[in-house]
């Protein structure tokens, strides 16, 4: 495309250059996408009962709230900032939505709507401590976690929200043409943040600001503004996750998603996003949530005790990353 | 047993309707079972008159030293008793000696500390024997030949978590045709409890039954079991009686449940501290009992006053 | 050497102007009360001893740092430029003397970056950039400046020191309508990039943009500069006419062994 | 000191300049502990209890295990560093050294010795990981996370270590001079950790390494070497932060120290401590630890429940780094 | 112009002597087998295009980037630098033009990074910083060379874009013992500044080290450099001596339109 000569740079072909830099842009997702196949076909030997449409199907609902949050992370992580917050805004959207069911029969699209809304309140609050309190995110999130689930327990007076109509399960266990509804939405939430991030002006500046938050402000980029509104973003697809958590257990959960922002943190990484800016792609946050959940459902499968888990899971984490970096490091000084 | 009153050093009786304050501390806050365990002891203060409870615990019961700090800090504030659940028994022996020392009387409930100071009460069921009778309600409603079992348990670590998995197992071994094939932890989350009973299920085709040993895990396995469509034909005993517990057991979902009275516990725990306080009266340990739940005594009295508690029709006798 | 009367072009109020600006940083007052003038169509320099407070006064023209104390004016109105976002508006674009690039992204979205180029009809309303134009776009721009870059797409960080401030000139000068401020642009420049980048500043001038350039390179000062604003300790020193003066009393006026300020106005 | 001559900046005179520059080091901690005297000035008039020995040594020896063990983290953040695994090491040595005096019969301080031991392991893990293994520093520790809790269980059958000697409880428990042990253990650790951190060679290359890893490498610093020993020493301080743990409880819990990372990153955050490296002190770590315990432990005397708590400790957080960011900006912008 | 012959000391090895080298960044090659000479006592000015591989090769001189393929030889013995401690303790001390500083530590800490003053007797044994001499060292070294910086204990961060600079090249030159190497050390500086970095360099050649300096500045070089070594796509293009050829000559084997090296040896 470029028009303009390489100087040092030995031209190899504009078809080759284009295809390493896909590469390049892949070499995460393919290492962790291997490991993924990897432990597929190894549970698939293992254990009769793994491949199996149910079986894949009730993973895929697994992860769906898992997967839908690390994407919300992984946005969050571009700009150079962190959500521990996720864990108590899924498990507030989550409960106020099924008590507006409950308590004031709102249908479930509406409670839904209310969840969102939840989300997206929690993310903007996180925005404006961020930008116009300048609290770094660290800790801009962390209060909010504190807060929120304190939030929870308020409200909820520590106890579950329970007594839902059957209706409310839709989001969770409903299906659409034999596939589990959440499996679909997470498809959708896929594409989309994946879309916005690489195709959109959004995207971009998401990018800018967590590469040089300066440059994007010099740049003229409202930075106050895009940040809080990425962080409103993650927050409304924090807040899907939480209602999909709910509808799942048919019920709001004042203890849901405590520690769920490591496991979704962990995906994100895993799937090649820095936690020093600019970089992550969602393609990789999905598949780096399924490598996990994949080891959790394998270990259960194999009748492997947590404790063993802990340690798998720990190992797992390691080598994607390990193997991520070493190849990274060989594409950058072997070509 | 009866347990002989500890001679306070200051041995001051409080002014018979003289205002008391109590701190009742559960093991952790946030769950069905505790809510109930503080409308006993609310519904006990209320009743004797002029008593505040100071209502407060951890969030996670495995936060051991968080709750011997609370205790801690309860002693600090002199308050005139102390009403509590250990988290863990031998880590807590030496908060409430720490009490004990500072004049201020203390009485367990739900879980005692090893060693029990003499002069102070237990309000407890035995979690033990209890997981032990729910191993023989899962094989009378499993009936003979051979099945697979699995367990759900909560939180691997924690003392309550031990004593019912212990007890469930080795009332399993009186049962050779059955098969525990899978233990997973919910950590006390109905969406990890559902999360590893569909993968349990998933691993165990054939499985027959599953005890899941509280109030969230109990959820998670019906949701779970009720996805696969397997409802009615995987047996479910569970621990605990929360209102979809409870609805589960209704609408056959759930077998049995294995109710404790948290509601005497937190009763007792004031009502007996208060009249220690006032009266000088004995503080002796109780057993709260435990009932077992099924379809068919659901709906007799004495059931529906364990299931549903209220101060105007107290479970306390 | 001899101080300058205001240009012909007196009686048409300067582009961009500062009055009496201060600036502290902590403890710091990197400007104590700094002037500074720009007319239409002229290339100015700006020079100073290293730390004189070159690159501070820049930033408090383009919105980055608002100053303490002081003021601001373009065409002689006085403005308020709290955020770079207003400079930009009024038509200063400037190249920072540290480059303020992203360095994860690629060099045709950092040349874009704020400026985005969307996709036409509905799909660009919704944000859709189009990237085929701005690799394009940005192609045919370095080319224009001579600067020698593998490919548009190769993200900054690796590129090299003059090549990162090849993207950066490049950068403020395509976007630049009114005033182009540029901090030491050609410190990391080649001799032939350096040659282009001084025709580039020609042509702007010649198109009626005025030009600040910020430069340690006195013969460079004197080919291509107008005019010569010396700052010396946060303070206008000297107002010189380039085509009057030597190195020798250019180097004078900011080491202050001559040169008074005359207070015009 | 300096005889060189400023330029645009004006002096103000060397003491001025000297008090200043103390000053802006110590703004963190000033705003950290302001916020310290004014809980505790509050407390003292709120809660007739707070103000006595009992209490206040009580406080002591609770913040004791958070104190040390943020201090560890602090030295971790200042490299640019984080260490989410302290919790599970904490209480895997607090485990092995319970396990050691019950069931091989060591005296307290050979099993001391043994938890230093662990620490130091797991420490020396996180280092080699981070840096041979070039794995950043989040998912390293975040695996040691997730392998050491599953060692504490399988080590322990998930079943805490009973059944020690009342001598194990010396460090948690003990006093000496009427002052807690714990207090003194605490008190010498920090300024151990102060000491080494602004006075030796250590610890001017553990925040160059934080500041600009590549150019302390270029310095000469053997920083592979070097940011190990920073987390082995770290996890020398996990070690005994975990052992005292353990003896205040006077057993090993083998769920101890669950988000005790969160807990200890906020003390050294709230103390001035930045994640993007290169800055952070001792002084106002402790003051953090310190501020988070009060919060705590005024709740219960002034009768918040915990819900509330955490509502409030979300706020102090916010509000001790919303203060903190406003001073130094001011202290930046205006002198 | 001319193409030089190896200098009269050329029996004696040179002090640092690169071969062939070759370094790859993913697809791009930035050194396709580039040689390098430096002779005791002689100042080498390296000089080439933007982009040309000049600091990668510095790079591979410095131990930070290992080579590729290729050699380097310290007095004639073929040496492996793989890290910049390698480098160092051949007595080769580099200032980069990434400056490579840390912003957090004053200017004094990164004056003596890596090689803090501790305090005499046991105390200094257990890594306790003798913090006082080290002001004082800092002071004196940045006096000399004329730098001006508010305070010794200034953070870095704080420092104007020349002033950093200074900094950097006061380091090097105070630690060189063999070979100082120079990545465009005046780019930021400001005329009087550059005039004492000349100065020092050409103290150090008196002393007897060698002193390898990049710049794009042809006058600078010509006036301070023995001899100049051209670097162009990679690879060496032409070696000159400075007394015998114009920037003209000098822009030519830049760019290519004429020179080929000679191939000595
Ligand atoms: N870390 C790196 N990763 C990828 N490519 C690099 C890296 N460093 C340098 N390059 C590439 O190597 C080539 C040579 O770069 P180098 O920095 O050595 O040039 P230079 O001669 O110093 O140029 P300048 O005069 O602009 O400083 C350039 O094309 C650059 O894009
Ligand atoms: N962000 C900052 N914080 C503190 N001090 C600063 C900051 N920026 C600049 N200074 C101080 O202000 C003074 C002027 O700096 P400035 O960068 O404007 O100088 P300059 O004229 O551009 O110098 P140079 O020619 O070296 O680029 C210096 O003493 C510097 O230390
Ligand atoms: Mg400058
Ligand atoms: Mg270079």
């Amino acid at each position: 495309m470029s028009t303009v000569e390489t100087t040092a740079g030995t031209q190899r072909g504009e078809l080759s250059d284009w295809f390493r830099e896909r590469i390049s842009h892949a070499v995460s997702e393919f290492t962790a996408a291997t490991a993924l196949v990897v432990l597929f076909i190894a549970l698939s030997f293992a254990s009769p009962y793994f491949l199996t449409a149910d079986n894949l199907f009730n993973i895929g609902a697994q992860t769906a709230v898992i997967a839908i949050i690390a994407a919300a992370q992984t946005m969050v992580i571009i700009t150079k900032g962190i959500d521990l917050s996720v864990g108590s805004v899924a498990a507030l959207a989550g409960v106020v939505g099924a008590m507006v069911v409950r308590d004031l029969g709102f249908p479930l699209w509406a409670a839904t709507a209310v969840a969102l809304g939840v989300g997206a309140l929690a993310g903007l609050l996180n925005g404006l401590l961020i930008t116009a309190a300048r609290i770094p995110p660290f800790i801009a999130t962390l209060g909010t976690m504190s807060v929120g689930r304190g939030l929870v327990f308020i409200i909820t007076g520590a106890v579950g929200v329970y007594g839902l109509p059957r209706s409310f399960q839709l989001l969770g266990n409903g299906e659409i043409l034999g596939i589990p509804f959440a499996v679909v939405i997470t498809a959708l939430v896929a594409v989309g943040v994946a879309f916005l991030l690489s195709q959109t002006r959004f995207g971009q500046y998401t990018y800018a600001m967590g590469s040089n938050l300066e440059a994007a402000r010099r740049s003229g980029i409202r930075v106050g503004r895009h940040l809080t509104g990425v962080y409103v973003l993650a927050g409304v697809l924090v807040g899907l996750g939480g209602m999909i958590a709910a509808s799942r257990v048919n019920s709001g959960q004042p203890n849901y998603g405590i520690s769920l922002e490591l496991d979704v943190i962990a995906a994100a990484v895993i799937g090649g996003a820095s936690l020093f800016g600019g970089q992550g792609r969602i393609v990789g946050t999905i598949i780096g949530a399924f490598l996990i959940a994949l080891v959790r459902n394998g270990a259960v499968l194999l009748d492997i005790s947590i404790h063993y888990q802990q340690v798998i899971v720990g190992l797992i984490i390691w080598a994607a990353v390990y193997f991520d970096q070493y190849r990274r490091r060989r594409l950058e000084s072997r070509g | 047993g009866g347990v002989e009153v500890r001679d306070g050093g200051d041995g001051a009786t409080k002014d018979a309707a003289g205002p008391l304050k109590l701190a009742v501390v559960p093991k952790a806050v946030g769950a069905d079972y505790w809510n109930t365990v503080k409308a006993g002891a609310e519904c006990a203060a209320q009743r004797a008159g002029n008593v505040t409870v100071q209502w407060d615990g951890v969030t996670t019961e495995t936060d051991v030293e968080g709750q011997v700090n609370l205790i801690q800090n309860f002693v600090t504030k002199k308050v005139d008793g102390i009403v509590y659940a250990a988290t863990d028994s031998r880590a807590l022996a030496p908060a409430t000696d720490q009490a004990l020392g500072a004049d201020i009387p203390v009485a367990m409930i739900d879980s005692g500390t090893s060693p029990q100071p003499s002069g102070v009460p237990l309000f407890a069921t035995d979690n033990r024997a209890s997981a032990v009778e729910a191993a023989k309600l899962l094989a009378t409603e499993l009936g003979p030949g051979n099945h697979d079992v699995a367990l759900v348990e909560f939180q691997p670590g924690s003392q309550t978590n031990t004593e019912r998995v212990d007890g469930f197992k080795s009332g399993l071994a009186q049962f050779p045709n059955l098969k525990l094939v899978g233990q997973q932890p919910s950590r006390s989350d109905v969406n990890e409890a559902r999360r590893v009973t569909e993968n349990i299920l998933t691993a165990n085709p054939n499985l027959a039954g599953i005890f899941a040993a509280n109030e969230p895990s109990v959820l998670g396995a019906a949701q779970a079991i009720q996805a696969a469509g397997k409802s009615g034909k995987v047996v479910i005993i569970g621990w605990d009686a929360a209102p979809d517990e409870v609805a589960g057991l209704r609408n056959g979902q759930i077998s049995a449940l294995v109710v404790q009275n948290p509601f005497k516990m937190g009763y007792f725990g004031v009502d007996k501290m208060v009249k220690h306080l006032r009266d000088k009266a004995p503080l002796a340990s109780a057993d709260t009992g435990v009932t077992f739940v099924t379809k068919e005594n659901i709906d007799s009295a004495e059931i529906k006053a364990v299931l549903e508690p209220s101060c105007a029709n107290p479970p306390v006798q | 050497m001899a101080d300058v009367d205001e240009r012909p072009s007196a009686e048409e109020p300067p582009v961009l102007e500062a009055r009496g600006i201060v600036k502290r940083f902590g403890h710091v007052e990197a400007l104590r009360g700094a002037d500074f003038t720009v007319h239409r169509g002229e290339v100015v320099a700006l020079i100073g001893d290293n730390g004189a407070g070159k690159s501070t006064l820049i930033k408090t023209l383009s919105g980055v740092h608002p100053p303490d104390e002081g003021e601001i004016r373009v065409g002689g109105r006085p403005v308020q430029f709290s955020t770079p976002v207003d400079a930009r508006r009024a038509g200063v674009e400037t190249v920072y003397q540290d480059l303020a690039v992203a360095d994860d992204l690629s060099v045709a979205a950092n040349l874009y970056l704020g400026r985005e180029i969307l996709r036409s009809g509905p799909l660009g309303r919704l944000g859709l950039l189009d990237k085929r134009a701005m690799r394009q776009g940005a192609a045919a721009a370095l080319d224009e400046l001579g600067v020698r870059i593998p490919r548009v797409t190769t993200p900054i960080a690796m590129l090299s020191g003059g090549q990162r401030q090849c993207v950066a000139v490049a950068r403020a000068i395509i976007w630049a309508t009114n005033v182009v401020i540029l901090d030491e642009p050609t410190a990391a420049l080649g001799v032939v990039q350096t040659g282009r980048v001084l025709d580039v500043v020609r042509r702007a001038r010649d198109a009626g943009m005025s030009v600040v350039l910020v430069s340690h390179n006195m013969p460079q000062v004197l080919e291509i500069a107008d005019r010569v604003e010396v700052l010396r300790l946060g303070r206008r020193a000297a107002r010189l006419r380039a085509d009057e003066v030597t190195t020798d009393d250019l180097v004078a006026a900011m080491t202050g062994s001559t040169g008074t300020e005359r207070e015009d106005r």
